[in-house]
Parts: C-alpha cells; structure tokens; sequence
C-alpha cells in the first residue's frame, strides 16, 4: 500500500530519550501527499513527542526527518514554518491578550515580508487582517473575531488552534488531539472541518477518538512506547491483534 | 478604549501647564521636579518595551542610564580640560552627544543582550544584573572621572536657537522628547514587529512554532530600549549637571522596575504615571520623616500583592495593555 | 466511602467532566471504564482536589470535599497512584517509599510487606528512580501509595503499557488485595483481568457515567462494550 | 518675627548614617540651648537625609531653595557637598559647610557666599603626615576610598609626609573585607599605616587589622575621623594604640567646649564626636551672623557674609578663624587611643601637631570682593 | 607563597560565609521558585540580634541564640505575611515586592537598634592566631568561620539526604503536586525551608559581626553576590550552592590579591590601578557571564 503513495513528510528511524525513558524508538513513518495519516496509542506513547519532533521543537538524538524529500532535521524550529510545516497544540497554545483576529494575523504575518516592520500599525493593515479573517471563517469563527482568547469557549480555542495552522499557507498540517476536551457537538464541528480539509493538506492527526480517526483517517499508525508497532488502513487497524492488546484493550 | 486616551490627554496636557503653575505658585521647584519625572518616565518607557511587552525582565537598565550620562559627563570633561578623547575634539552640542549617548549605549545594549538573551528566566534576570554590575564597577574604578563621586557637569548641552541653561526650556525639551519616544514606542508596539514581540511575552512556544525567530526580535527589542534609557541618561546629566555611578546601580533598576509596576506593566503610558507616583512618593516621604524607607518598603509590597494591574490600568480601566 | 454527586470539572476553560456520578462502597472494588480522553484521570484528580470541584458535591466516609487541599483528602485516608507513575526521580527506590509512609487508619502495610508483594523494589531499593524500567516505576508508585495505608486505594492507568509478566503480577497483587478487603478504584483498559475482579464497573463517556453494573452484566452484554470502549 | 530657615542636608540613612545622627544633633543642642533662637533670631532647621547620594542632596536643595532657605550646611560627604554647594551659591545661598571640606571649593574656586567651618580635608591628613614623621614612621602603606574626601586625604598626606611610601591604596567607601589589603601590608612590611576610612569601613579595617596581629608590628596614624568615639566603641580593643590627629576631642580644655560636652552628654546620654563638635560650632557662627543682621539675610547678605568672616563666637575648639578662602585656620593635636584610669579605651593627648594650621589651597582663592 | 596561602584561607572562610547565605536561597529558589531580594536582611537581622544579644548579656552563646532566633522568626513573619503569596506570581513581582521588605528592613533596623555601629568582640577562645604554616599566623575567629562553615555543609547534607524532611524537600523539588497528592502539606514544606534559609542567614550573621562591621546594609553588599553564587552553582541544588561559593569565594580573593599584581606588570600605573580596582570587583560577575554562557542553567543545576 505504501508503494502507491507519493511521500510529503517521511521519517526515518527517528530516537529520542528522556533521560532514562525512551520515548521515541526507531520510529519511522511515511505521510503521503494529501493524505490524512492518523497516530494512535497509549497514553505516554510518545505522540507529541514526535510531533515536536517534526515541528522541530525536539531535537531527536538520531534519525531523520524528510520534507519532499529535503532532510530538515535539524533545522531550527521557527524556520519550518517557511518550508510548510504546521502544528496545532494537544493544550492549546494561543495568546490570550490578543483577539482571535489578532492570533491569525500572527501567523499570516509571519509569512509576509512586512514581519519586522517596525513601523506601520499591524491591526489596521488589510493585507494582514483579510487573510485572518478569512481563515476564521473556514473553522466558523468569523462573527468572534474580536473576541479576546480569553473569553473564547474551549471549543473554539481548539478551532482558533486550527485557524491559525491553516493560515501558515503550510502543505503539512501536525494536529495534535484537536478534539482534545470538546463536548460531542463541537468534535462534530471539528470533524467536519477537518473532512472539508482532507485532500488539501497532507496530515498527521493525533486523536484518542476512535470513531474520528475511523471515520477520517485514510491510514492509521499505531505507536505503544515510542515504536509504530503497526500501519494499515482503518479496518485492518480494528482487526489488528497486537494493535488491540496494546490500545484498545482485547474485548 | 476612549476613557483611556482622555487619561493620557489629561497626563499630557498637565506636564505642558506645569510651567505656568510653577509660575503662578512663584514655586520654580514644581519644573524642576516635573524634569525629573519625565526624564524617569522617558528610561521607564524605554524598559516597559523589554518588560512589559517583550517579557524579559532586565534587572540591568540602570546601566544604559549611567552610561547615558557618563557619556555627557566624560566629553564634557576633557573639553573642560581642553584635551582630545581619543583625538575627537569634542562637542558641546545636544545634536551630536545626545545621539552619541544613545549610540553607545545601543551597542553596549547590543553586546548585554546577545549574551544574555542565550538564558532565560532567573538567569536572565540574573545576568542583566551581572553585567549592570560590572559597568557601575567599572565606573567605580575610573578614578580619572571621579570614581565613586562621579564628575559634575559644568555646562548643558547646547542646542541652537534655544537657552537650555533656563530650566523651563530644559523642561520643555526633555517633555519634547520624551513625547516623541513615547510615540515611537507606540508604533513599534503595534507594528508588526510590536506584535511579534508581543507574542514571545504571552505564548514563546507558539510564536516559534509560527516562525517568529526569538533572537532576532529580542535583542532588536533590547537594543532600542537601551538607546532610550541612554538617551535618558544623558538628560539627567545635563539636568543634574552631574553624573555618578549611582546612576547605573543595582537599586536604580530597581526603581526603575517599580516605576513600571506602580504605573501598570505593558502600556506605554502607564510608566509615566509610575515614575511621577514613584518619584512624588519619594519626595514627600523623605521630606516628611527621616525613616522613609520605613513606608515606601510596604507601599511597594501593598501594590505588587493587591494592585496587579498598576495605577493606569486603573483609570483607564479594562484592558490597558497595548 | 466515597460518594461523587454530579460532579463538573475540567481545566481551566475546557470542561471535561459534566456532572458525573460515581458511588464506592467499602471493601469493594469499583472500576472506571472509557475511552482515552473520557475523563478518567480528570476524575481522579478532582476527587483527589487537584482540580477544583466546579460543581457537585464530593463526600469520602460522610466528610465532604468540596475545596478541600489534596494533602488534606489524602491523609482522610485517599492513595493515589497518578496516571503516568510520577515516581520522585531524585530519591531512591527505598526513599520514595518511606518519604510519606504514614499510617493513620491502622492499616498493617509497611515497608517489609511491600518489599515482599515486590521483591525486585527489594534489589533495587537504593537505585535512583528515575532510571527504573517503566514496569518497576510502575511498581513503586503502588508501594508508595500502600504505605500511607490508605483506606481507598486509586490505580489509574496502573498496567498502562506493562510487559505482561508485569501486569500478572499486578493483577495477583490486586487480588491480594481485594481479598484483604481493600477499597479500590480501579482504573484500567484490561476488561478481560478487571472481570475477575472488580465488583461494579463504572462505563464513562464524555465526562459522565452513562452505565454502572457488575462484571456478570458487562459479560451479559457485549454490545455495551462494542459502544463505550469502540472495541 | 518668622523663623530662619536653615537647610540641614545630612547622611541619616546608610551605614554612615550615626555621623549625621551626631552633627543633626550638635546643631539641635545649640538651638535648644537659644530656646529655638540662634543668635537671639528664631531659626526653623529643615532636616533632610540624602543617603550619601549626592543627586538626592542635590534634589533636596533646589527643593529647599525654591521653598525660600537661604542659609545651608549639614552636609558630611564631600562628594555630596561637591554636587549641592554650586547650585546654592549660584542662587545666591550660603553654604556653611560644619565637616565636609572638599578641596574643590577652597582654590581657585572659592566662593563669598561658601564656608567651611570643621576642615579642609587635606588638614586631617597632611597633620597626620607630620605625626608619622615625628613618631618615627619611615615606610608606610596609606589607603583611602575612592571619593573626593579621600583624594584629598591622600593627597594632603603625600604633600607633608618625608618618608617612604610603600603603597598607595584605593578602597571603596562602604568596603567591608580588607582581608586582601591585609595580605599586602604584610607583605610590604611597613612601619606604619595611614588610612581614611569613616563609620563602617573604618571598624571593619580596624577590626580585622587587629585580628590579622599587625597591630603589634605596625603603627597606626589616621585622622580620628577614621576612629570616632563610636566607631572606637564599635572596634573594642581593636582600636587601642591608634595614633590619631584631631582639631577637637572632649578633653578640649576651655568653658566652651567644656559646658558643650556636659550639655550634649545630658541632652543625648553620649559622649559628643568632633562631627557633633563642629557641627555645634556651626551653629554657634550661624547664630552670630544672624544676630548681626537681626535674621534678614536675604536683605543684608553682604553684612551677613561679613559677619561670617568675623568669625566672632566661642568656639569649642578654643581659637577660629577663618583663612582667605573661609576654610578654617585652627590648631590641630596628636592623640592616641590608650586605656584611662577606670581601663576604658579613651584618647589620650599626645601632642599639638601644628598651631593656626591652614590648608595648601588657600593661596591660590582669589575672592572677588 | 604565604601570600597564596592566606589568599586561599581568605577564600575559604568567604566562601563559607556565601554558603550559609546561599544554601538557604538557593532551596527557595529552585523548591518554591522564588527569588528572594530579602534574603540579606535576615543576615542583617541576625548580626544586629547578635549585636544587641552581647551589648546585653556579653555572652557569645547567647549571641548566637538570638541570632538564629531573631532570624528566623522574622523571615517566619514574612513568609506568612508575604512570601506565601508571592509562590504563584512571576519574577518580576517577587523581584519588586522583595526589594520592598528589603528597604523596610533597613529602615526598620535602623529604628529598632540605632544608628551608631554596635560593637561584637571576638570570642575569648577565638580570638588571637594561630601558625597554620611555619611563619604564617592565621586568625582563629576565620579558621572557626571556615570550620563553620563546613559544619553547616556538612549538617545541611544529612539533613537533606538522610532525613524525612530532606526527602520530601527534594520529592518537591521533583513534583510538589505528587507530594502533596500523597499527604504531604506542601505549603508547611516551604514555610519550613523559607525559615531555615533564614536561619542560616542568622547564623552567618552572628559569625561575621566579629569580624566584619554589624551596618545597615550589610544584606545587600552580599545579597547580590549570593544571587551570583547560586547562579553560577546552579538553581536549587545545594551540591551547587557550595560550588558556587567556593568559585566564587576563592575567584574574589586571588582576583583582589593576584589581578593589581599582574595589571601594575602590563599596565603604566596611571592605568593600571583604576583598571585593576574595577576588574577586581567585577571579576566575580565576568565568572558568573561565563558560566552562564557555557552552562545557561548553572553548573550543578537541580534535575527537573
Ligand atoms: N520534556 C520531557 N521530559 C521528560 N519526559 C518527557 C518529556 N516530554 C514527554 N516526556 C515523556 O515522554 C513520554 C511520551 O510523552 P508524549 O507527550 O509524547 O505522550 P503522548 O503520546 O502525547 O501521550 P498523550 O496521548 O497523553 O498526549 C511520556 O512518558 C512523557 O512523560
Ligand atoms: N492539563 C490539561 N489541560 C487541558 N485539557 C486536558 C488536560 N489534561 C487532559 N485534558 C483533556 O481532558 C480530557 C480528559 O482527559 P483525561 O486524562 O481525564 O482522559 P482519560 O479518561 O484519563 O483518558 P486516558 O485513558 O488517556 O487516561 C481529554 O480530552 C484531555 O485532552
Ligand atoms: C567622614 C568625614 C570625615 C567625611 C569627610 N569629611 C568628607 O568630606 O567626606
Ligand atoms: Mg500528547
Ligand atoms: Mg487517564
């Protein structure tokens, strides 16, 4: 099945320890071009550590990571955003005094060649602001625009987490547990517009919800203690004995 | 938002009128004392860039104020002297040392920076201190230019076409440009660099994850609110007509911290307000018993604990911070 | 022993819990079943007073909870093996055990019989936890929890990816337990062990328990756990 | 008639702080002993502290200025003194400085409207010079802070002393470890040592110079400045055997000084310092001045300038008079820390190290009018 | 030769005074994640206690009581009083409300004890020297600070690997919520330590008044070096804060011996001097920079 796919984002016997405890384990994996590649597993398995270690917040102690093809494993973190690289928090990661129009105009400014401009007033600047509110209106934020972080639900946090990963103009989406702590209409919500995106992007999706990661997911990779023990589609995940005894629990 | 830019508007217009109350009261004293708070409130805005929006609580700005006013101090005192610094005749003109001030100062902020900018958190606070240190021993040990005591300045920089010497033009000067930096310091916050510095304050984490490089805005950030404590510096030289390694002390910071604090953190006009409170407080204690310190001690601790958000984000209520 | 009435919770912002009700009679044994991402731990944690009880009501042998500091629920008679071990790194194996040995309720755990329920604590008692395996972590933070001779026992996540050996010998200790008449909440993703041993199982789902039975009705319907555990 | 106000800028907080304690006091006994009248001219003393910083003497000043006062002193450090008395003067103020005596203002730039009533400060050390030499003292290692007074201490001490000097040391004025300077005087094994270190430094040094056991070797010449009566009772033993010049100390024998010590010790229940002395001094030559212009000073300065120069009150150090650039012309004494009769560490005379002594500077003052 | 000797005793007996300092500072610091500006004054504190104690009593002992008493009971105060409701702001308002109770202590010393320098004397059984090198007298009143010093090491590590208390210490170190999930009251710990920090100032205090003069004051000439101490050793590790000291102790006193030597060989004086005066009292800052600079988070820094 692999064979079939063109790579975008491709890592190659990835290691990293914390101390005494490993929590990447010679991991690799393979996330082709528009594709949705779900990661599953345990609690401490080592999810978010290899998210950051794509998005360059880790260094992993040995390994690869391969962007078309182009090794950017030690490229330094704020410059991944450049190459398309683009992350959304498993605990959000906003900044709560600005708005929500504000925290995408971060990230649409942060493409734009005006980023160290010391000079004109950032918030009354359309090229900056059109894209942000743009953006807000593909997660179905628009009419909260100018609300403060703050005083956004939980939910939309999540969302806004999004908007300001879609703004990144990325071709790499890193999602970590985007339903994480939302109510059951709001994964909904979220799951719509993660269906909406498929295609676009080529994305790696935390997610402990089994029903969205079925639902969404075209391959499925499962990782118990730092290790993909397995990869495949949806239903050969379900069927999958080790997968079970190691995250579903054998039922 | 409204009732916010009335408060700066009344601030404002209150230190153009000071002139004329000290007129009227026939309390020439009311000027000096307003010199002195803008010139405070000028360092403190300058250190409110770094802290207040960039996060990174320099415990070193004293520093960049004495070296401001040695600047002024040393040239002045080789032209005294009639002798050349390093073959450069000199000059009395604001035009020329002003500027110099604040260039020194810039590229001595430039070097603290990059080197302390690698840590973070205590150790950056520590640093600062570290390097603050040196210089005032460094100052200390000039025994040329006066060591401990310091040199005096004998005359104001000139500036054309105006009699600095008087100290109500002096006044006005130091009002000017105190304006002109608060209002530089107000585009730079809310330019796109602004907001990117802004950004490393409240999430470091997501603004690297967007791309923002840490380096690069910090230490511009650094770099700027040196030069305007420096160029602080070099007014309070030529208002006190001396200057003294007192001037970059450990404490200095210090009170320049308070000021910020006591104004309200994070908004550029806020500082202002705490280097008046601060300085009027002082003032008056001192006057009032010898033992001030035995009031401004809880007075500080009273407004850390129960007045987070400092005095102007308390006029100008809700959110101040921008 | 423990009664939770309704209970709202979450962080900060993002509510996880919304009104859950949960019941633990002495001597038994209860469990919490669910997803990842249900509320379990949240659980804990708020019957623990590490979150704060956002509504609802908490009450442990008829002494409310509620805003109630966790060293202070603790030594009611609460022990708490975390989610994710959180052994102390920096003290040794025999060390983590005795910092907060305590005996308050007369229980009879010390450090011999834990040293005996885990032999290999016993080997290694002087090494630094931090470089334990994760199963012998795993191990200490049981002990740990034993020796402050608690009157309810909380395990959550406590096989959470354990070799098997490892989890067998947990799962005896458990038995052990219950057999003594230990009051336990048990948290776990192993139905196949937990049927043997827990009394009343608790199905969480979106931060409410939506059905409570014993292990004979789990088995009777299937279909419950096809729903709940999407197995 | 309203009271003068008289500016009274001094070191209170700090560690030197108890020198201000002592010269406020003195000035206040004068003006108790006048039932709030110096001069028989009801004076207001406004007290401000200025932490040893000369910009908040400064500060203090210019606010005093602005508030009227016309007539200044109090102030102790001459690196304060050096930052306030231009700008008072400049106004038209008089500065009647009762200890500090900063070399700046007694040359060429001495000033009508400057007194210096305790010193000059080259005096304390170029006497302490002379003592050296008569007591024998061939090689010597002199230290003092950083800071104009001790410039001018060491400067005054260099200008008189014959022998050789091993080694000139600068310390810091709040210095509190001398275990280095320690090291090296040993080294250089000196006969003797000469330093100017006021309040805390000055008992750290002795302190630990004693417990180094240089003192049975080594001969101490210092102003008493660098070992006052509270400084001495702060170094216990450590003080015994200093060789100190002085202008005054309370064994001063005349009816001045005599009912000042009895009055001071009654009033404050402590033995007075020299600070307290030229201070009370101060007082007295104010309370003259005043008397000759019945209190307006800002209408008759000329007369109240004139009346300063006279000189004309009983001072504690017996004969005063003020030099061509109104530093002081006084004799000067040698004593030496010692144990008195009840065993208590005390001064005891030595010597008149120099009568009607004046300072190097006074030839150069070119007083305009 | 005898010159390096006593240089190197000099450093000691420094070093263990910025031991007793910092040992306390750094626990605050790295358990509670507070910095501490007051942590001088209870120094200050201690001596004057001291002072008072003898000027009453003329007994050292009973010195030494006060001090600790007197110490500790006002950083107690404190620490109810303010401290405790500084452990969850950032630096910034712990940096400012600290250097409030700093000037207050001052002034407030001041008030208590007057301004004239109180007078400790050296111990009849410390005072005097002894040979510690044939021909080199060293005073005893040092050689017990130094011993002192160690004692207190020696007495801290028992205490923080051996006992109950010093386990939960380092258990907090490591993860208070865990601690105070099984029982522990996490907030008595750091009262606890928060006043043994100050305790040890006391103590320091007490020893240093003979030797040194008992100011205004006195707290922040040291302060600011003990805060370069346990940066340079490492935030909260008590291993760090004695290897800090000893750096920075020994750098101080062969920079101020050795640093004037060399310059007056490369420099004409009329430079030298002034140059050496400043490089000498930096010298202890240019170390710290570069520690930091090759170890951002210190030498020995507490795992966490
Ligand atoms: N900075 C760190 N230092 C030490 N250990 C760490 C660090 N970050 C993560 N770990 C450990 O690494 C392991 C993997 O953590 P990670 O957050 O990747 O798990 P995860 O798969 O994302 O779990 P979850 O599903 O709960 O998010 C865990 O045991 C965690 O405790
Ligand atoms: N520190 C946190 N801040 C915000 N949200 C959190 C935090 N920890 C957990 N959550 C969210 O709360 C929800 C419940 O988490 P919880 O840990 O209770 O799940 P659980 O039932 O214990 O699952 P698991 O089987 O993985 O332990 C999850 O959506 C999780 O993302
Ligand atoms: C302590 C005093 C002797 C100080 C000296 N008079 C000075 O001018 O600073
Ligand atoms: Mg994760
Ligand atoms: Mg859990």
């Amino acid at each position: 099945m692999t064979d079939m796919i063109t790579p975008k984002l491709e890592i190659r016997n990835l290691n990293k320890a914390f101390g005494a405890l490993i929590a990447t384990n010679n991991a690799s994996l393979v996330v082709g071009q528009g594709e949705l590649h779900a990661l599953i597993g345990p609690n401490g398995a080592g999810k978010t550590t290899l998210i950051s270690q794509i998005s360059g917040e880790l260094m992993p102690d040995s390994g690869t990571v391969l962007l078309d093809g182009r090794d950017i494993t030690r490229l330094p973190a704020y410059r991944r955003a450049e190459v398309g690289l683009a992350r959304s928090f498993q605990i959000s990661q906003l900044y709560n005094e600005f708005t929500a129009e504000d925290n995408v105009a971060m990230a649409v400014q942060a493409q734009s060649s005006k980023r160290y401009n010391l000079w004109r007033n950032a918030r009354k600047d359309p090229e900056l602001r059109e894209p942000a509110k743009l953006a807000l209106a593909k997660v179905g934020l628009s009419d909260r625009g100018n609300e403060k972080v703050a005083s956004l639900a939980h939910g939309e946090k999540r969302q806004l987490e999004l908007a300001i990963a879609l703004s990144l103009n990325a071709s790499v989406l890193l999602l970590d547990e985007p339903m994480a702590g939302l109510g059951a209409e709001e994964s909904m919500l979220m799951k719509d517009i993660l269906q909406g995106l498929k295609g676009q992007y080529a994305m790696l999706l935390v997610e402990h919800d089994m029903d969205i990661v079925f639902a969404l997911a075209d391959r499925v990779t499962v990782l118990v203690y730092g290790k993909p023990i397995f990869t495949g589609v949806p239903d050969e995940v379900r069927e999958h004995s080790a997968v079970r005894e190691a995250y579903l629990g054998e039922g | 938002m409204n009732r916010k830019y009335f408060i700066v508007g009344v601030i404002f217009l209150i230190l153009l009128l000071v002139p004329f109350i000290a007129d009227v009261t026939s309390n020439s004293f009311i000027t000096n004392m307003a010199t002195r708070f803008v010139i405070y409130a000028l360092a403190a805005v300058s250190l409110d860039l770094v802290l207040g929006y960039g996060a990174m609580i320099s415990f070193g700005h004293a520093a960049f104020f004495g070296i401001g006013g040695y600047v002024v101090a040393i040239i002045g005192f080789h032209m005294d002297m009639g002798d050349t610094i390093l073959g450069w005749a000199g000059s009395n003109s604001a035009l020329i040392v002003w500027p110099l001030a604040m260039l020194v100062a810039a590229v001595i902020g430039l070097a603290m920076g990059f080197l302390s900018l690698r840590t973070s958190g205590v150790q950056f606070i520590m640093i600062t201190l570290a390097f603050a240190q040196m210089l005032y021993f460094v100052l200390v040990g000039l025994v040329i230019y006066g060591g401990d005591d310091g040199l005096s300045v004998s005359v104001r920089n000139a500036i054309p076409g105006l009699d600095v010497e008087n100290s109500t033009v002096f006044y006005y000067v130091c009002l000017a440009l105190m304006a002109v930096w608060v209002w530089i310091c107000r585009r730079i916050v809310n330019s796109p660099f602004g907001m990117a510095l802004r950004g490393f304050k409240q999430n470091e984490r997501r603004n690297i994850n967007l791309g923002y490089a840490p380096m690069r805005y910090k230490l511009t950030a650094f770099v700027i609110s040196a030069a305007g404590t420096g160029l602080a510096g070099a007014l309070w030289a030529n208002y006190a007509l001396y200057a003294s390694p007192d001037m970059a002390a450990w404490l200095k910071s210090g009170e320049f911290m308070a000021m910020i604090v006591l104004g309200g953190m994070g908004s550029i006009f806020g500082p202002i307000l705490g280097a008046a409170v601060y300085l009027g407080l002082e003032q008056t204690l001192t006057a009032w018993t010898e033992n001030w310190m035995l009031f401004l001690g809880p007075i500080l601790v009273l407004v850390i604990l129960y007045a987070k958000r400092g005095l102007f984000g308390w006029l100008a209520g809700s959110r101040s911070n921008d | 022993m423990l009664q939770a009435q309704d209970v709202q919770s979450g962080y900060g912002a993002s509510k996880v819990l919304f009104g859950l009700n949960l019941e633990i009679p002495s001597h038994q044994v209860v469990s919490l079943l669910g997803r990842n991402g249900m509320g379990k731990t949240t659980t804990v944690r708020t019957l623990m007073g590490m979150l704060p009880v956002q509504g609802g009501q908490v009450t442990f042998e008829g002494k409310v909870l509620n805003g109630l500091r966790p060293h202070h629920i603790a030594r009611l008679g609460v022990g708490l093996v975390p989610e994710g071990r959180h052994v102390f790194g920096s003290l040794s194996v025999q060390e983590n055990l005795v910092a907060t040995e305590r005996n308050d309720h007369h229980g009879h755990w010390n450090l011999e019989r834990v040293f005996t329920l885990f032999p290999r604590l016993k080997e290694r008692r002087t090494q630094s936890a931090r470089t334990l395996s994760g199963g012998e972590q795993q191990m200490l933070a049981i002990g740990r929890a034993l020796l402050t001779n608690p009157l309810l026992l909380i395990l959550d996540e406590a096989t959470e990816g354990l070799a098997p050996v490892i989890r067998q010998e947990i799962w005896a200790c458990l038995n052990q337990l219950k057999s003594e008449g230990q009051t336990i909440l048990l948290i776990d993703k192993n139905l196949k062990e937990m049927r043997h041993l827990v009394d009343q199982h608790n199905m969480i789902e979106k931060g409410r328990v939506v059905w409570t039975g014993s292990s004979q009705e789990l088995l009777e319907q299937p279909e419950l756990v096809n729903q709940y555990l999407g197995v | 008639q309203e009271p003068v106000k008289i500016g009274f800028i001094t070191t209170l907080s700090t560690p030197a702080g108890y020198i201000g304690e002592d010269e406020r006091d003195g000035f206040a006994l004068a003006v108790k002993q006048g039932a709030g009248k110096l001069g028989g001219v009801p004076v207001d003393m406004i007290i401000e502290d200025d932490g040893l910083k000369p910009g908040s003497g400064k500060q203090s000043a210019e606010k005093m200025l602005q508030d009227g006062v016309r007539v200044f002193t109090g102030i102790n450090f001459s690196n304060v003194l050096v930052a306030v008395a231009p700008s008072v003067v400049k106004d038209g103020g008089f500065y009647i400085s009762l200890n500090a005596g900063a070399s700046n203002f007694a040359g060429k730039a001495c000033n009508p409207n400057f007194f210096s009533v305790a010193m000059q400060n080259d005096s304390y050390s170029d006497t302490a010079a002379i003592a050296a030499n008569e007591l024998g003292v061939k090689k010597i290692v002199i230290m003092a802070p950083a800071y104009q007074a001790g410039r001018d201490a060491l400067h005054g001490f260099k200008s008189a002393y014959k022998g050789e000097i091993l080694a000139e040391i600068y310390t810091k004025l709040d210095q509190s470890d001398f275990s280095v300077e320690l090291a090296r005087i040993r080294s250089l094994q000196p006969d003797g040592v000469f330093e100017f270190l006021p309040g805390g430094a000055g008992i750290n040094f002795a302190k630990q110079f004693a417990n180094s056991g240089l003192n049975k070797t080594v001969k101490m010449v210092t102003p008493l400045y660098s070992m006052d009566d509270r400084m001495l009772a702060a170094s216990g033993d450590a003080g015994e055997g200093y060789y100190l010049s002085t202008q005054w100390t309370a064994e001063q024998d005349n009816a001045a000084s005599k009912q000042f010590v009895a009055a001071f010790e009654k009033e404050y229940k402590r033995r007075p310092t020299v600070y307290a002395a030229t201070s009370y001094d101060t007082a007295r030559l104010i309370g003259s001045a005043l008397k000759a212009v019945k209190g307006d000073v800002k209408g008759k300065p000329d007369a109240f300038r004139a009346a300063l120069r006279k000189a004309d009150f009983e001072s504690v150090r017996g004969k005063f008079k003020f030099g061509p650039n109104q530093y002081p012309i006084q004799d000067w004494y040698l004593v030496q820390v010692a144990r008195n009769a009840e065993g208590k560490l005390d001064y005891k005379p030595i010597s008149v190290i120099a009568k009607d002594h004046t300072d190097p500077y006074a030839p150069l003052c070119k007083m305009e009018k | 030769m005898y010159m390096l000797v006593e240089q190197a005793m000099n450093g000691l007996q420094y070093s263990a005074l910025l031991f007793l300092l910092s040992a306390g500072l750094t626990l605050i610091f790295g358990i509670m994640n507070v910095v501490n500006l007051a942590h001088g004054s209870f120094y200050m504190v201690g001596a004057f206690c001291a002072a008072a104690a003898v000027a009453a009593t003329g007994s050292f002992l009973v010195a030494i009581l006060a001090a600790l008493v007197g110490a500790a009971l006002y950083g107690f105060i404190v620490e109810r009083l303010i401290i405790s409701r500084l452990y969850h702001r950032d630096h910034l308002d712990q940096v400012l409300a600290t250097l409030g109770i700093l000037l207050f202590t001052n002034a407030l010393v001041t008030v208590v004890f007057g301004r004239s320098p109180p007078f400790v004397a050296i111990p009849p059984l410390l005072s005097g020297s002894v040979p510690i090198l044939p021909g080199l007298n060293y005073p005893i009143m040092r050689l017990a600070f130094i011993a002192a010093g160690v004692f207190v090491a020696i007495g801290l590590w028992l205490l923080i690997s051996r006992t109950k208390v010093g386990m939960l210490v380092r258990a907090g170190a490591d993860d208070s919520e865990t601690v105070e999930a099984l029982g522990v009251n996490i907030r008595r710990l750091f009262m606890l330590v928060f006043t043994l920090g100050a305790l040890l100032c006391g103590f320091a205090g007490v020893m240093a008044a003979p030797l040194l003069a008992v100011e205004i004051g006195m707290g922040e000439k040291v302060l600011i070096t003990t805060f370069v101490v346990i940066v340079v050793g490492g935030v909260g590790s008590v291993r760090g804060a004695l290897l800090g000291s000893l750096l920075v102790g020994m750098t101080d006193s062969f920079g101020r011996a050795y640093i004037p030597i060399w310059m007056s060989q490369l420099l004409p004086p009329q430079y030298s001097d002034s140059i050496s005066s400043s490089l000498v009292s930096a010298s202890i800052y240019i170390l710290m920079a570069v520690v930091l600079l090759v170890k951002p988070r210190g030498l020995i820094p507490a795992q966490r």
